[in-house]
């Protein structure tokens, strides 16, 4: 019965995983396909509900978890293939350095997941002009300072690319409400005389703190919400025009826009049905890792000893990845002990 | 971008059935002319009947028609190709849609089919289905590497803008060989002759015709093709190439009507994609039949002489 | 009609004077559904606010609402989540009103969907649309 | 003349005018034979009859097809 | 009046779509987004056309509204609605499917009969919809003959359909009915506005009801969408 655990997948639900086994007595091996850790997290530049600074929290999850004696991080290493069953797991790691293989209690699986690229959303000219970008791209504009300035108008859209049967998936991607609000405080706070226009279907704030959060954004910061899907955006000189109904009116509205932030879906990341087929694990139609029992077996995957975590089993924002990782953590105790 | 897996889906044929467009036989005889022509250079032999009748389609929408008129109306156009057994290829968005809108209907739709069927088997005629129809403009792309064997007349530094037309994309959002809001072919045909495309602003947005707005609300069809006529005029292209002899009449005769109402100068020529894959290919310009276009005449002279005689 | 918004128009006067940004508003209509006389108006609160944030000042103004809610009763700002002061909002615009010299209106208004005036022999414009003539007409 | 679609339809209800569209519908787009359609086709199939002498050995070609839909037509069951 | 809920049916939409064979599917899937109504040209031009609200109607079962409007004349087909949808709703074919039912109820005739030439004297008498008729001044002398173009141009003179074609397609359209509902159409008179006498304005339909004008009443039509603030509807009575 090998005492050791292997995570699969660095950012956030990942570390905490590592360190909550670690913590108690376990021995981890923490396998990552990048670089360096903090995945989807550390792209990020502040985060809601409290606009804390992302960089800093990443950097001292990532320290704390260097520093804890029992894991074993390993980056730029992928799995290869995995044999035996819960409890005693043989698993071969490829890395630059050459393939390696261990043995294995329990695997937890923290893959993260993918921002969709928009490129079938032809109608809001996304790779055509380049003032249309998603909201990753945003982050980074926001980090590296390059907002427009000036009495600059910037259009937030929702729902690109979820909630959408014909282009995209059916699915509804949970916090883009909240990081739109996020991006249109950030961008009010970056340049103040700036407008903000929100396009949105319905505001689904499900945490704690997030509906005060998108009402300050309305309240405070005066970002203007209109209720209605961007029906298309068209480039006109150097200025955008979007188009959209204000569905509360009836009327179609057009806004000039100098800026517009595609709020692109979440998608499960990529190859994640080839992890899958090496884990024997079963997947859902869209990509993502199905649990066992939705409700009350939500990190079981379909085989046993092989846990789940993360933002890889459905859209999901950093405090429920966070809580996932401890919870696989814990269940991977039981089977390491 | 075009959707190549839906191209090379289209044969190439050494034969088709070309089906003949009332607007564009009865108004704009050059689109006839130069579709027939431009296939036959490209190595389609065209193959007409005077059989053929109108699509059917436009009385049956405008609901003058009652629409179990019109599935046996094209039902009996497509037992017309299938006698001979050849794809069908049409000159309008018009004719493709309904062709194929009712075409798919009736084909996965077996009593429907049957009772079209007792219909045509009174007339001799009986519809199996089986003649594929295409556009114009997809037979164009498709041909594109013989196109431009063929160029004779490149249309060096004319600036072309283009307008796709709604029934094609829109009505075709999974059969059309584009997706229905950046589509590029068109692009790609005008660079490969020679031509400069400019962009504008309205590029996708509907010619104004709204099927029987011209006749029954014509303020509203006016006033929006007036917004899409501005918005050309400000990219100031030397001609607007459409896809759709119904967009050809609308663009091309509002221009005039909106110069007299209004005292504005839109001098916009309007071409079909036939007349300028035939203006490249060095068709003769009596065939390009310009004497039916109502404005922007002394522009298209002005190309012609540029790109030669 | 297609509306063109910016931030311009009679809100900016309306946000100083309530010292609240417009854009607070829930669009939750609950003031338009607990309004006990919303049969005699033909806007509810929840549209005053919308169309101007919509820009469509003309609209509001010309509304009979403006001149008949808030003067007696607050029905509305009593019940609104945001608590945005929709008495003072109609004040504001009703003196707007009287600066653009429009005539108060407070007589009953007209029923809510109106007739299709196409006649133009009632309507007194001269040229009725080409395409009301009977015969055949043409596409273009 | 009423000056809003409520008084025009006064006491009448959705559920009556949308009776009306789904009887009028099933008519139009109903795929059997009864005899009082197949009456009304009679003219019709006279005209072609009368236009030509190819078009009248069409028809009549299309005779043995015709003889049991007119027996199904009138004794009103299916049959075969 | 305020309207009442009790009014609809709202198992209209159910029972409806397996009616209309195809035609009707998808609507009960609308999110009510507002995408198609904000790439509308014609919402763009019209005081109160909003295809979303259209589908609204439709899907509560409030038939009366749809079918007594005048915003259901004013789509204009161009099915960009249908490539934009998120849940892939054929708008028009509901146009298409509802003007039908609202020319039923009576409505929407006057605009039908200026179609009736295209249908009657194009495409039933020589088999082709849109003819060589012109009517505009300037493109009748500008243009003159387009028989002369079609000849330079290497065509016949004219574009004819065999007489076999179109006894072919009036045969199809006694069987169909098509000659039927032409009939119905028949019966519509349009009065000319400009030159509008008192006796014409007395059968006129803005005036109250008109006797049945040959078999068909012809209903006034209403602005149902018009957003109660309209600048009309601020006008005391």
């Amino acid at each position: 019965m090998s005492k050791k655990t292997l995570v699969i997948g660095g950012g956030i639900a990942g570390i905490t995983a590592a360190q909550k086994i670690a913590q108690n007595g376990g021995e981890v091996i923490l396998i990552e396909k990048e670089g360096e850790l903090g995945g989807n997290f550390a792209k990020l530049a502040y985060t809601f509900p409290v606009l804390a600074d992302a960089k800093m929290i990443v950097t001292r999850e990532i320290q704390t978890a260097k520093a804890t004696s029992g894991i074993e991080i390993l980056p730029q290493t992928e799995l290869r293939g995995v044999s035996g069953s819960a409890g005693d797991f043989t698993v071969e790691l490829n890395s630059p350095s050459g393939t390696r293989s261990e043995h294995v209690g329990a695997i937890i699986v923290a893959a993260g997941f993918h921002y969709m690229e928009p490129t079938a959303y032809t109608e809001y000219s996304y790779g055509r002009s380049p003032k249309v970008v998603t909201s990753l791209e945003f982050e980074k504009m926001a980090a590296e300072n390059r907002l427009p300035k000036g009495n600059a108008r910037v259009v937030f859209v929702h729902c690109v690319g979820s909630r959408d049967k014909a282009k995209g998936y059916r699915y509804c991607s949970k916090i883009c409400c909240s990081y739109s609000a996020k991006h249109a405080i950030m961008m009010k706070k970056a340049n103040p005389d700036s407008k903000a226009y929100v396009f949105y279907i319905d505001i689904r704030a499900l945490g704690k703190g997030y509906e005060e959060f998108i009402r300050d954004a309305m309240e405070v910061y005066n970002v203007r919400y209109i209720r209605g899907r961007v029906a298309k955006v068209i480039e006109s000189g150097s200025k955008l025009i979007v188009r959209a109904e204000d569905s509360l009116i009836g009327n179609p509205v057009e806004v000039e826009a100098d800026l517009v932030v595609l709020a692109s879906a979440m998608e499960p990341p990529e190859g994640s049905r080839d992890l899958a087929g090496i884990l024997g694990i079963a997947t859902d139609e869209y990509g993502f890792f199905q649990e066992a029992e939705v409700n009350v077996r939500p990190c079981h995957s379909s085989k046993s000893g092989i846990f789940l975590a993360g933002s890889c089993t459905q859209p999901m924002e950093i405090a429920s990845a966070v809580a996932m990782g401890g919870l696989a953590a814990s269940e991977a105790l039981t089977l390491i002990r | 971008m075009p959707r190549l897996d839906k191209v090379a889906q289209i044969p190439k044929p050494e034969q088709i059935f070309f089906f003949k467009s009332c607007v564009a036989s009865n108004k704009y005889p050059g689109i006839e002319a130069c579709g027939t022509e431009s296939l036959r250079i490209l190595g389609v032999e065209p193959v007409e009947s005077d059989e053929q009748t109108c699509c059917g389609g436009f009385v049956t929408f405008a609901n003058v028609a009652a629409p179990t008129a019109s599935m046996p109306a094209v039902a009996r156009n497509l037992s017309l190709a299938e006698e001979k057994n050849l794809d069908t290829c049409v000159v309008c968005n018009g004719c493709w849609t309904f062709l194929n809108e009712f075409g798919h209907f009736m084909n996965n739709n077996a009593e429907v089919k049957g009772s079209v069927n007792m219909m045509l088997n009174m007339m001799g005629r009986e519809y199996k289905g089986t003649s594929h129809v295409f556009h114009i403009a997809e037979m164009y792309y498709r041909l594109k590497d013989d196109i431009s064997k063929h160029v004779l007349r490149p249309l060096k530094g004319v600036k072309i803008a283009t307008h796709y037309g709604c029934h094609y994309l829109g009505g075709g959002k999974y059969s059309a060989i584009d997706d229905a809001q950046m589509p590029t072919y068109m692009e790609e045909l005008i660079d490969l002759m020679g031509g400069t495309v400019v962009p504008y602003a309205a590029n996708r947005e509907c010619c104004g015709t709204g099927f029987t707005q011209i006749i029954n609300g014509k303020d509203l069809s006016l006033d929006h093709t007036q917004r899409k006529l501005d918005s050309v005029q400000e990219a100031d292209p030397d001609m607007l190439i459409v896809q759709c002899p119904y967009c050809h009449s609308q663009l091309d005769r509002v221009q005039q009507q909106l110069n007299f109402r209004q005292g504005v100068n839109y001098q916009t020529p309007v071409l079909h994609i036939a007349q300028l894959v035939g203006m490249a290919l060095g068709l003769p310009v009596s065939q390009l039949a310009f004497a039916a276009h109502v404005s922007g005449r002394e522009r298209l002279e002005n190309v012609l002489d540029r790109v030669g005689r | 009609m297609r509306l063109r918004i910016d931030e311009d128009g009679i809100r900016n006067v309306v946000e100083e004077a309530i010292g609240k940004s417009l854009t607070a508003c829930l669009q939750c209509s609950k003031c338009g559904g607990g309004c006990s006389h919303s049969e005699e108006f033909d806007l509810t609160p929840r549209q005053v606010v919308e169309s101007l944030l919509d820009c469509q000042d003309q609209n509001v103004l010309d509304s009979r609402m403006i001149w008949l809610c808030g003067r007696h009763c607050s029905g509305c700002q009593a019940v609104c989540p945001v608590g945005l002061p929709l008495n003072d909002i109609m004040a504001v615009l009703r003196e707007e009103a009287l600066k653009l010299d429009i005539e108060p209106k407070y007589e009953q208004p007209s029923l809510v969907y109106h007739k299709f005036e196409h006649c133009a022999k009632h309507r007194g414009e001269g040229e009725a649309s080409e395409s009301m003539v009977g015969g055949e007409t043409q596409p273009a | 003349m009423a000056d809003n679609f409520m008084e025009e339809y006064g006491k009448e209800t959705s559920r009556d005018v949308s009776m009306r569209t789904k009887k009028y519908f099933s008519d139009l787009f109903s795929l059997e034979m009864p005899l009082g359609r197949m009456m009304k086709m009679m003219p019709g199939m006279l005209k072609f009859m009368m236009h030509g002498k190819d078009t009248r050995e069409d028809l009549f070609k299309f005779m043995p097809q015709m003889m049991p839909m007119m027996k199904e037509a009138i004794t009103g069951k299916k049959e075969g | 009046m305020l309207e009442q809920v009790k009014d609809w049916d709202d198992d209209f939409y159910e029972t409806f779509k397996p009616i209309a064979m195809g035609f009707v599917n998808e609507a009960e899937k609308c999110l009510q987004c507002g995408k198609c109504t904000g790439q509308c040209p014609a919402a763009a031009v019209t005081p109160s056309y909003n295809p979303r609200k259209i589908i609204r109607d439709l899907v509560y079962g409030n038939v009366k509204r749809v079918l007594s409007s005048v915003e259901l004349w004013q789509c204009f087909f161009c099915s960009g609605c249908y490539s934009v949808c998120p849940m892939d709703i054929n708008f028009p074919f509901f146009v298409f499917m509802f003007r039908l039912a609202a020319m039923n109820e009576g409505y929407g005739w006057e605009d039908v009969k200026q179609l009736e030439g295209y249908a009657e004297k194009s495409y039933l008498k020589d088999g082709i919809t849109v003819s060589t008729f012109e009517r505009n001044p300037f493109v009748m002398d500008n243009i003159g003959d387009i028989s002369k173009i079609r000849v330079e141009a290497g065509l016949p003179p004219e574009r004819t359909v065999s007489p076999r074609g179109i006894a072919e397609i009036n045969m199809i359209s006694d069987l169909s009915g098509m000659t039927a509902f032409m009939k119905q159409i028949g019966g519509v008179e349009l009065l000319d506005c400009t030159t509008c006498t008192d006796e014409q304005a007395k059968r006129c339909k803005t005036k109250p009801m008109p006797s049945k004008v040959g078999k068909i009443k012809t209903h006034h039509r209403y602005y149902n969408y018009g957003e109660p603030g309209g600048k009309k509807n601020a006008e005391a009575r």
